[in-house]
């Protein structure tokens, strides 16, 4: 077996995700590669989530019996072990909505509502860039749709990179909220944080990070990275689907409108008005996803356990194996940066001529699970001029010989449409 | 081997080779796209009378939703209207019955080429990149019929 | 051990539920009598979870891979069975949110920013009830408040009905929107819904009806009740938490614009302008809660398999017997219905001058779950001049005996505070 | 019974006779609710220079934040706002403790009737319970001290 500096105790880790073992197409074990659209979950987080259910299962907040008590510890739990995963100056600023999508929404949502200084109006602009994916574009599409704002955006470079050469046009005085990915989901690009915000901060715009590729894969310390949002999805780190995290700075939460209105949210409700709880609890209307906070919580003590910046390390040494091992496949070519260098794990590319949806079905044959197509980042299909992408993506469990068996697959690929 | 039972030889000739691709005069257009991978066509229809005298296209996908294209335009150019829609509406439920359905020699007679596709039917993602031709065609021959928002170029 | 007529074999159902087992308090068995707050889940709901979680996990609708296959015939195989289950004429119909008070506040912004005809603005007017929960009252009031319609509602009579006697001027030529609760989740009132679709109809008006508290008790058909959305809420129907459901007409579903914005729910972005996918599809934004959803199918099997006219029986002869025995308590006043007709298994009541908060706090200590509050119905507690009530609130598993320990549990209550 | 420690004899006593209760003049009002339960309160606080000559109150809520207002009130007023704020803290350490403070003579001595909460303090829905007029009385004051909105009867 291929053995690289900096990897993880592969087979160990292994073991504790269930699904990694799963056989397909008459004895084929899986080769999982499509960690970017959604992680496998380790048993830890499925007996936190049975756990949850069979002992402790309770509406949360309202209660004095003891389920509800156990119940509410549990979600609020998971509040502070969340809260400290992202360095976060105070649990309460920890939003927990039902994936980072939704996150997304009720920023720009929250804008559109807000009172100066914070509306987003006819006369303020939004910038974005060319690599969001769809979840960080048509919020502000329909932000600015509704507002009558400019929505503006960084366009990218032949490599694959922001091309900031521009900022000064693109985050301007009237530029209300910047908000941009912190890793392609497509490309894998890492962006260069400090340099948007400055500039944000520069005009007095708030900036949103989208953190969705970055809290599975690495450190994330919201306070080094100056935002003033940060948002992420459960489902890509180890945690159950159906929670997603918003961190908004304490002030800000204050200041803002609610979105959703309903229950948990209030302060007291009359038929005439109401009045709203503090933030978080501000944003989080109607009964929570309790089980899958406490499935969160799981799965970032799972990754804490064995550590972000080993995680990190880890899939840095995969992908800069995977990346030299593709580059030697002929007529392959790779869409974003081509060296392991500030990127994630996380790589797109086309084959020659043939089409990725027939790549992919022909490495599924193999076992091989790959996503196939604009992986919502369309834009970004379009700038490079192709219809769509092959896009394999790592994570702590895998392995080198993931990348040969891939590596092998794509040229069965060859072959087979040659 | 399960995968030659969607990438029958036939379908990759037409892959490969194309029949009637590109865009020509036609007295309906229309543009589908499959949302789920970004497959697109544009397909025009050209008719005299009853009898459906052209199908033209251009578009990007994968080989299914590209041959898919081609074997349309074999099978139905030259029918008359009538006839062509019933072709269609059986390649509809062939593609719909996951698998389920073993083409008989009746409905062979009726797709010729396309019974080839019987194969795709059994994987429900790429069902919709075989339809995404024949439901272009449906709607641009609605839209003839309807006389509704004419389009030549 | 009690028998009533209509019982289900309880002995037998309470097998499937672990949490039922669980002991509080040293060595108390747990009563658990706050199903209107949420629902136990049976093992086969779990069952469905960790399958789903250890076999076909995976990100839904844009994979060619066999896991991808497998997830999205899951999660569309549960909207069929949520479709059958409610008589939805289609599928597509069916829209998966993360709760109830989502499916409402999702209705609300639709009206917000549709075109005419369904436009809600300044010159039009909203309609709701008195007894509705927080989640459907607030949205009304944010709508309300963000386009200047007026919100009326219906008040209550004092046995805790709507008063419908001035239905011509709640719901008048300028309503847009009706939207009111099929059952009270705090007085367990069943409302009249041919009376109000009537009228509803005769001015144009679109009705919702939230079903939050029906769709677990009842056979619920979308169209015997004529409404145009029904929404509903998973984890009180034996389902996950993190999963809801809209139902509305596939007409309004493809008028009406989308709320969220993200991936899964567009046609094709690009910088400039996005066009959506159908419905239900427009109404999902981002990654949807798959596993959810799937064991929410799995509750649907489940509750199917028993009947929900037979769970419906059950329910009403725990509620006739409940009613029964809560009378004879000295000091007791039940808030809502006081027969079982027309009622639903949410009892409310108050003791006495003894705090509710109390009430639940010692029946507790016996191991005896009750909620008690304004149960995010605060109106209903001002309209009958109460600060709070204890509720008791029964379902599928719930048993005589379990009557008798609460009737037992407030004669404890009573001594401690006599 | 383990409920006995939540609900001392000296709660239930001062939950049935509670201590100036009725809302007098002031000089500041606040209105503080739980929103987890609903339980109200509106209290006032009334200063003579450094010393806390009232504070009187009004609301609806469980036996503990009833209790709670009652011991507020006897153990607070006529005594100076530097040592007052001192108790408030206090109290406030012993509610968050979550049971794990087991208090001591010091302690006792600081909080004396307002130690019988000690047991609530188990209870995390109930710690609300126990400081909804504390944290009211907190606020009011410091309206008085930074001499905003204020409101007298
Ligand atoms: C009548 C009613 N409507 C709406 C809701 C809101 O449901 P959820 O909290 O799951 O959004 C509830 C329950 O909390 C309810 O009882
Ligand atoms: C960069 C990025 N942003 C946002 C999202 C949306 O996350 P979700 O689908 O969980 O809402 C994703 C993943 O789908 C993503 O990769």
């Amino acid at each position: 077996m291929t053995q690289l500096p900096g990897l993880l105790d592969i087979e160990a880790i292994r073991k504790d995700f269930p699904l990694l073992d799963r056989v397909v197409h008459d004895g084929k074990k899986i080769v999982y590669l499509d960690n970017a659209a959604t992680s496998q979950k380790p048993r830890q987080v499925l007996d936190a989530l049975n756990e949850y259910y069979e002992r402790h299962n309770a509406n949360v907040h309202r209660g004095v019996h003891v389920l509800a008590e156990e119940a509410t510890a549990l979600y609020e739990g998971s509040r502070d072990k969340v809260a400290a995963f992202i360095n976060a100056p105070s649990r309460d600023e920890v939003i927990f909505t039902k994936n980072a999508s939704e996150s997304l929404n009720l920023v720009a949502n929250m804008l559109g509502w807000a009172d100066e200084p914070y509306r987003v109006d006819h006369e303020t602009e939004i910038a974005i860039t060319e690599m969001e994916h769809h979840s960080n574009i048509v919020p502000w599409q329909l932000l600015s749709q509704r507002t009558g704002a400019k929505l503006k955006w960084f366009g990218l470079t032949d490599d694959g990179r922001l091309d900031l050469s521009n900022i000064e046009e693109v985050i301007t005085e009237k530029t209300k909220i910047v908000s941009f990915t912190l890793v392609s989901n497509i490309m894998g690009t890492v962006n260069p944080v400090d340099a948007i915000v400055r500039r944000a901060q520069e005009v007095g715009a708030l900036v949103l990070i989208d953190a969705s590729q970055a809290a599975p894969h690495m450190p994330l310390d919201v306070q080094a990275l100056g935002a003033d949002f940060v948002a992420f999805t459960g489902h890509k780190m180890c945690g159950p689907t159906g929670i997603g995290v918003l961190w908004g700075r304490q002030e800000l939460l204050e200041d803002l409108p609610p979105f959703l209105g309903g229950g948990e949210m209030i302060e007291t409700v009359s038929m005439h008005s109401s009045t709203y709880a503090p933030a978080p609890h501000k944003f989080e209307a109607g009964t929570p996803p309790i089980a899958q906070a406490v499935g969160l919580g799981a799965a970032v003590d799972y990754l804490t356990s064995i550590g972000m910046d080993k995680i990190a390390a880890h899939e840095h040494a995969i992908t800069e194996y995977a990346v030299g091992r593709l580059l030697e496949v002929p007529d392959l070519r790779i869409i974003g940066p081509t060296t392991a260098e500030d990127r994630g794990a996380a790589i797109s590319f086309t084959l020659g001529d043939i089409h990725p949806h027939d790549v992919g079905q022909v490495l599924d044959e193999q076992g091989i699970a790959v996503r196939v197509g604009h992986h919502c980042a369309r834009p970004v299909c379009l700038r490079y001029g192709i219809p769509a992408t092959t896009r394999a993506s790592f994570y702590l469990y895998s392995s080198p010989a993931e990348v040969d068996a891939l590596i092998d697959g794509l040229e069965h690929v060859r072959n087979f449409f040659g | 081997m399960k995968l030659d039972s969607m990438y029958q030889e036939l379908i990759l000739d037409h892959y490969k080779h194309p029949h009637g691709r590109g865009l020509r005069d036609g007295d309906a257009e229309v543009h589908h796209v499959n949302p789920t991978c970004g497959d697109e066509i544009t397909l025009r229809v050209k008719y005299d009378g009853e009898t459906l005298t052209d199908v033209s296209y251009e578009g990007q996908g994968c080989s299914i939703s590209q041959a898919s294209a081609s074997v349309l335009n074999e099978l139905l150019v030259g029918k008359e209207l009538a006839e062509a829609q019933k072709i269609q509406a059986v390649f509809l439920e062939l593609m719909q019955s996951k698998g389920k359905v073993e083409p008989d020699e009746e409905m062979e007679e009726v797709l010729e080429d396309a019974i080839a596709f019987a194969g795709v039917s059994k994987y429900p993602a790429r069902v919709k990149c075989a339809l995404l031709s024949w439901m272009a065609w449906k709607d641009a021959t609605a839209q003839v019929l309807g006389g509704a928002e004419r389009k030549t170029a």
